[in-house]
């Protein structure tokens, strides 16, 4: 028997394997598709205080090895996710539905914090963390510009804490000459943990019309083409903090997630492989618990870092 | 709730140039389905990173699922070289689908791969009143006709080119139809799956009449469950105007709610 | 007849399409496998003062879609090269052999206008540009510094561009939050080309072993998975600048190259596919011939940027 | 100068448990091949952008190139797949053989796969006194053993499960050939290719005899061509250490040339 309990900075997880936000809906999406019992979170799709309308068509682009995609942080906004959505997750999963990492992102500092204390102060039990994305590569205004700089990294994660209680995970750019800097105005501001890699900035342009595809021309790449990248940033974050790294970035099978906990990782998301196969999240599970039964291991958390 | 069904192919055939039927064994689906669902089909031959391709039912009965479908791209041109006995993961039933109660005469309108889920609305529809009005460039465009006959369905046709039926575009055939039953002062319903102009034309004339319009869309998807807002479409609902997602929120949409 | 010449910041070429730094050895290696008469230019791996060791084997790993290398910049350095290798290169590939761009770097300011003036100096007229290579992941006391801080990018290239009168290629990192500053620096510093993208760092381990694959530990990512990322930089980068654009990163066929036009690379050059296939290139140069002509272009000049 | 050849793949068949002869009609290959060098695969099967795979001649005669290789990891399982008629695109000839003017007796050392250079050898040496020592764990990694009986090579056998000749490694029948050789005072030359401690074995004895001593590298490869530097190779020329690239001043080195 492999203990499969995680830590993730304050949340608990059943088991280490969670959905990378954006790709798994508002978590009830894949309600008979999905085992959700090997699912120790469910992090859900990006959340900021007003409704927004996200880019136009197209919205996607798909591309060998992966997808780039500039769907624009379309969402209702956090009143009618916290009344609507939240209720329809723990109805349609059931009781033992895992806890929620909601990802929320905002246009200045104050939105960000005033989108974390609502979320807070909901008191949804299901709630069992938050994830800052300051790292969409699709929204102008949005979360990018708040990644790019330590410094308003600093402000904008600081500000986020102090709204809020609950577990605060902050989930970084790919596109960065060095991780460090990021990693530690992210501690120095009282993060619980890293959320590595979001999308990394990409462009597909149809050579007959001669137009980029998105309507947004640039989008954000993700899936297989993007795994060797991802685990590099959270090799690089894990020798530079003690914080826990959720690790994502083109995970289709146990192999993948394996080489996220052996870099660093505490827990992984699957994110645009489930489009694909919902079954690989069931099948990264089992995966993990038949490798740390290969090879001695009785609890999935001594696979962090666990370099020979 | 949809469900992943591990489906097995019965038969694969031509369904005109360019076209083919592919017949799944697929028990759990078929059972379920309603017309105007679609699947989300994991197409043999591609990585296995590539994306799912959706396909409307052309038919759902004794365990089988029928797709009608074109070869247009190189997830379709894969999906023809699947042969009798492959396994063929498919996701399903996705999406809202057409009412099948109608309050007047039925109006089917399709155009090309459009037909396939008037057709498995036909058949459930079971109202020998119903009429599919179908068009296309050439006669090469017009699919399954027979399979509409043997529902007894009547068939009303227009070729751009006039090489079968009407010359000129469906709603020659179809505006006649209608100002026959507006001159019985008889209620109708319109049903519709094709090219968005076709859509638009028929959405036009059921909200000029006053009449129910039930109109499929056809958007590029990514999960076709409603996770990853990557096939929206504009509409208004209570007044709000918002990006409704296609595969869950559609793919049929009332004529009244769509804002093009 | 579609008239394939192009002016790559002085360099002529007599068509778009030349050969990526550390994939075409010094330039004589395919000979019999590549048609010379279809590159406009060959970049030979990257050269310093001194004899380079290189890193410790494994130096590769495969990859879905691509390759990770951390080769380490092995080389017999600057006097061998220019003695050795370039005569090598002009006898093997004959009469109408292209013009060489000679990658370089070095571990300091002074050792990279030090081989930038001895490779000037050798007055050989088969070398026809100098392509600074500031972005190699694999090289920790070399080349990656001096491209991660503009300020040192600036101070680089200023002094290479003193120490240099042939045109002067600049290569960029991809991994920045936005290329446009170092963009910046390189035309400030009197850059007459941008060569983009160099590797995407990355890092591949053996989940048997629990070991890194590489002995580097680390390398860089190249070939068809960093392809839609690279499109996307040199849009960035053309629509910041006049200077003209190498673009590089996963070209495997014609469409990939053409996609680089119009986002607007000035040239091109084929890296990985040529291991997978030295076929490439020539099909490449041929794919773009019929596109041009399928579009009615006269010149491949005009796709620059020639987003409709 | 190498070209890449479109060959066609006239035999396919089994060489032993996991091990595989590959016939290729190869003409340009097969009429410039030397023993020793090798060639780059580009396996059918395979993503279009998987890398080459490096092998070994076993044999290059009459138009044809074959090949002798192991099913290792997925490369070679793919290449297990091509049949007969299916075109292979063949790069070579690579790198530099062995010499074939050998100066005394040749003493051939092989352990598994390594055994195909020495067979291309053996063919072209034509030398009545040519042995082969082949060794491996059991009697399943002795390959093509009938080959060489067929070209006149006395074979001398060794298993370390004692399976099949002498038990234990390939040096015992090494030595014991050795120490005769000496004893008659015969002058010899070694050739070899396989697992590195074997190859460290091999060119320790022809070092410490003063015997020349030809040792075939397999390094990870790239390019194949020497344009990548990813086969390195620490060796000696001229009293300076360098990294040598396999693909092209090898794979075949001289035992004092290398650096281990
Ligand atoms: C709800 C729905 C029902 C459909 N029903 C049918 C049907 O019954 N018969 C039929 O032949 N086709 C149908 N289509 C269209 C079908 O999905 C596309 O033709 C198919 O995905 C094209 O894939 P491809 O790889 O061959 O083309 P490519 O153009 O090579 O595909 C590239 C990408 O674009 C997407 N894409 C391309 N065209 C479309 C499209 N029209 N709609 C959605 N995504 C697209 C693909 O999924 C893929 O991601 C339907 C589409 C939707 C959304
Ligand atoms: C000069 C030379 C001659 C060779 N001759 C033969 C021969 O005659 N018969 C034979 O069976 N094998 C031979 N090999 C080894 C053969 O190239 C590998 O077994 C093969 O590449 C493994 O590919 P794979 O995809 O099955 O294995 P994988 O392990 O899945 O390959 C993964 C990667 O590692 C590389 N790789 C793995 N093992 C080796 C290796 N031993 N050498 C080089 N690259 C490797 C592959 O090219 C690929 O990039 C030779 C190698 C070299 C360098
Ligand atoms: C369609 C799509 C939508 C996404 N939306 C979000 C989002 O709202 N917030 C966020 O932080 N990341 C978002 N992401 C990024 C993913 O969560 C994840 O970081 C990235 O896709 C890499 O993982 P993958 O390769 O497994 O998909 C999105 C990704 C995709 C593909
Ligand atoms: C094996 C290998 C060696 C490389 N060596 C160098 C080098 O010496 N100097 C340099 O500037 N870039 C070097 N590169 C980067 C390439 O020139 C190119 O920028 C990169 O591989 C992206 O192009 P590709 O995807 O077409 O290979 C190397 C790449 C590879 C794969
Ligand atoms: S395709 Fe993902 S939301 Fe519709
Ligand atoms: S494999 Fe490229 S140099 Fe040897």
């Amino acid at each position: 028997m492999v203990n499969m309990a995680v830590d993730l900075g304050g949340l608990k997880m059943r088991t280490p394997v969670t959905t990378a936000s954006g790709t798994f809906g508002y978590g009830a999406e894949y309600v008979g598709m999905v085992d959700y019992s090997k699912l120790g979170a469910v992090t859900v799709k990006g959340v900021r205080m007003d409704p927004w309308p996200g880019n136009e068509m197209p919205r996607h682009a798909e591309v060998p090895g992966g997808l780039v995609n500039a769907i624009g942080l379309q969402g209702p906004g956090v009143d009618v996710f916290a009344a609507h959505y939240v209720r329809h997750y723990t109805r349609q999963v059931g009781e033992n539905a895992p806890p929620l990492i909601v990802n929320i992102w905002g246009g200045s500092v104050e939105e960000y914090a005033a989108v974390a204390r609502r979320i807070t102060e909901a008191v949804n039990s299901v709630i069992g963390a938050l994830e800052m994305n300051v790292s969409c590569p699709n929204v102008k205004a949005g979360g990018h510009t708040f990644g790019q700089d330590p410094k308003v990294l600093y402000e904008v994660v600081s500000a986020v804490r102090a709204a809020t209680t609950l577990p605060l995970l902050v989930k970084l750019a790919p596109n960065v000459p060095s991780i460090a800097p990021y990693v530690k105005a992210c501690e120095d501001a009282g993060a619980d943990a890293l959320s590595l890699i979001n999308t990394i900035p990409a462009m597909v342009i149809d050579i007959e019309t001669r137009r980029p595809v998105l309507a947004n021309r640039t989008g954000g790449l993700s899936g297989r083409c993007v795994h060797p990248a991802a685990v590099k940033l959270v090799y690089d974050a894990h020798n530079v903090t003690k914080l826990p790294i959720l690790a994502m970035g083109g995970i289709y099978e146990a192999k993948d997630a394996i080489e996220f906990f052996l870099a660093g990782a505490t827990a992984v998301a699957v994110g645009t492989a489930t489009f694909t196969d919902p079954g690989v999240i069931a099948s990264v599970h089992d995966g993990l618990v038949a490798y740390c039964e290969r090879h001695g291991f009785t609890s999935v958390a001594e696979l962090t870092g666990a370099l020979a | 709730m949809a469900l992943n069904e591990q489906s097995v192919v019965a038969v694969h055939e031509d369904a005109g140039p360019g076209y083919r039927f592919l017949v799944l064994e697929a028990p759990q689906l078929a059972a379920v389905l309603v017309p105007g669902q679609f699947v989300h089909v994991r197409v043999p031959g591609l990585e296995t990173t590539a994306l799912r391709r959706p396909f409307s039912v052309f038919d759902a009965d004794a365990g089988r699922v029928t797709l009608l479908y074109k070869v247009v791209g190189r997830g379709t041109a894969a999906l023809a070289h699947v042969r009798p006995g492959d396994a063929v993961e498919v996701m399903g039933p996705l999406g809202r689908g057409f009412p099948t109660a109608p309050k007047g005469v039925p109006l089917l309108v399709g155009g090309g791969y459009g037909v396939a889920p008037l057709h498995f609305l036909a058949k459930r529809l079971k109202d020998p009143r119903a009429v599919l009005f179908v068009g296309g460039r050439t006669k090469d465009d017009l699919l399954a006709l027979d399979r509409f006959a043997a529902l007894g369905v009547e068939v009303r046709v227009a070729t751009n080119d006039g090489s079968a039926g009407a010359k000129g575009f469906v709603t020659g055939p179809l505006d006649e139809a209608l100002d026959g039953l507006r001159a019985r002062g008889e209620a109708y319903e319109l049903f519709t799956c094709g090219p968005d102009g076709l859509l638009k034309a028929v959405a036009d004339r059921a909200l000029a009449a006053g009449m129910p319009g039930w109109i499929s869309m056809d958007r590029h998807m990514v999960c076709g469950v409603g996770a990853c807002f990557a096939c929206i479409q504009k509409v208004r609902r209570a007044g709000k105007i918002f990006n409704a997602r296609c595969c869950m929120d559609g793919p049929v949409f009332k004529a009244e709610e769509l804002v093009w």
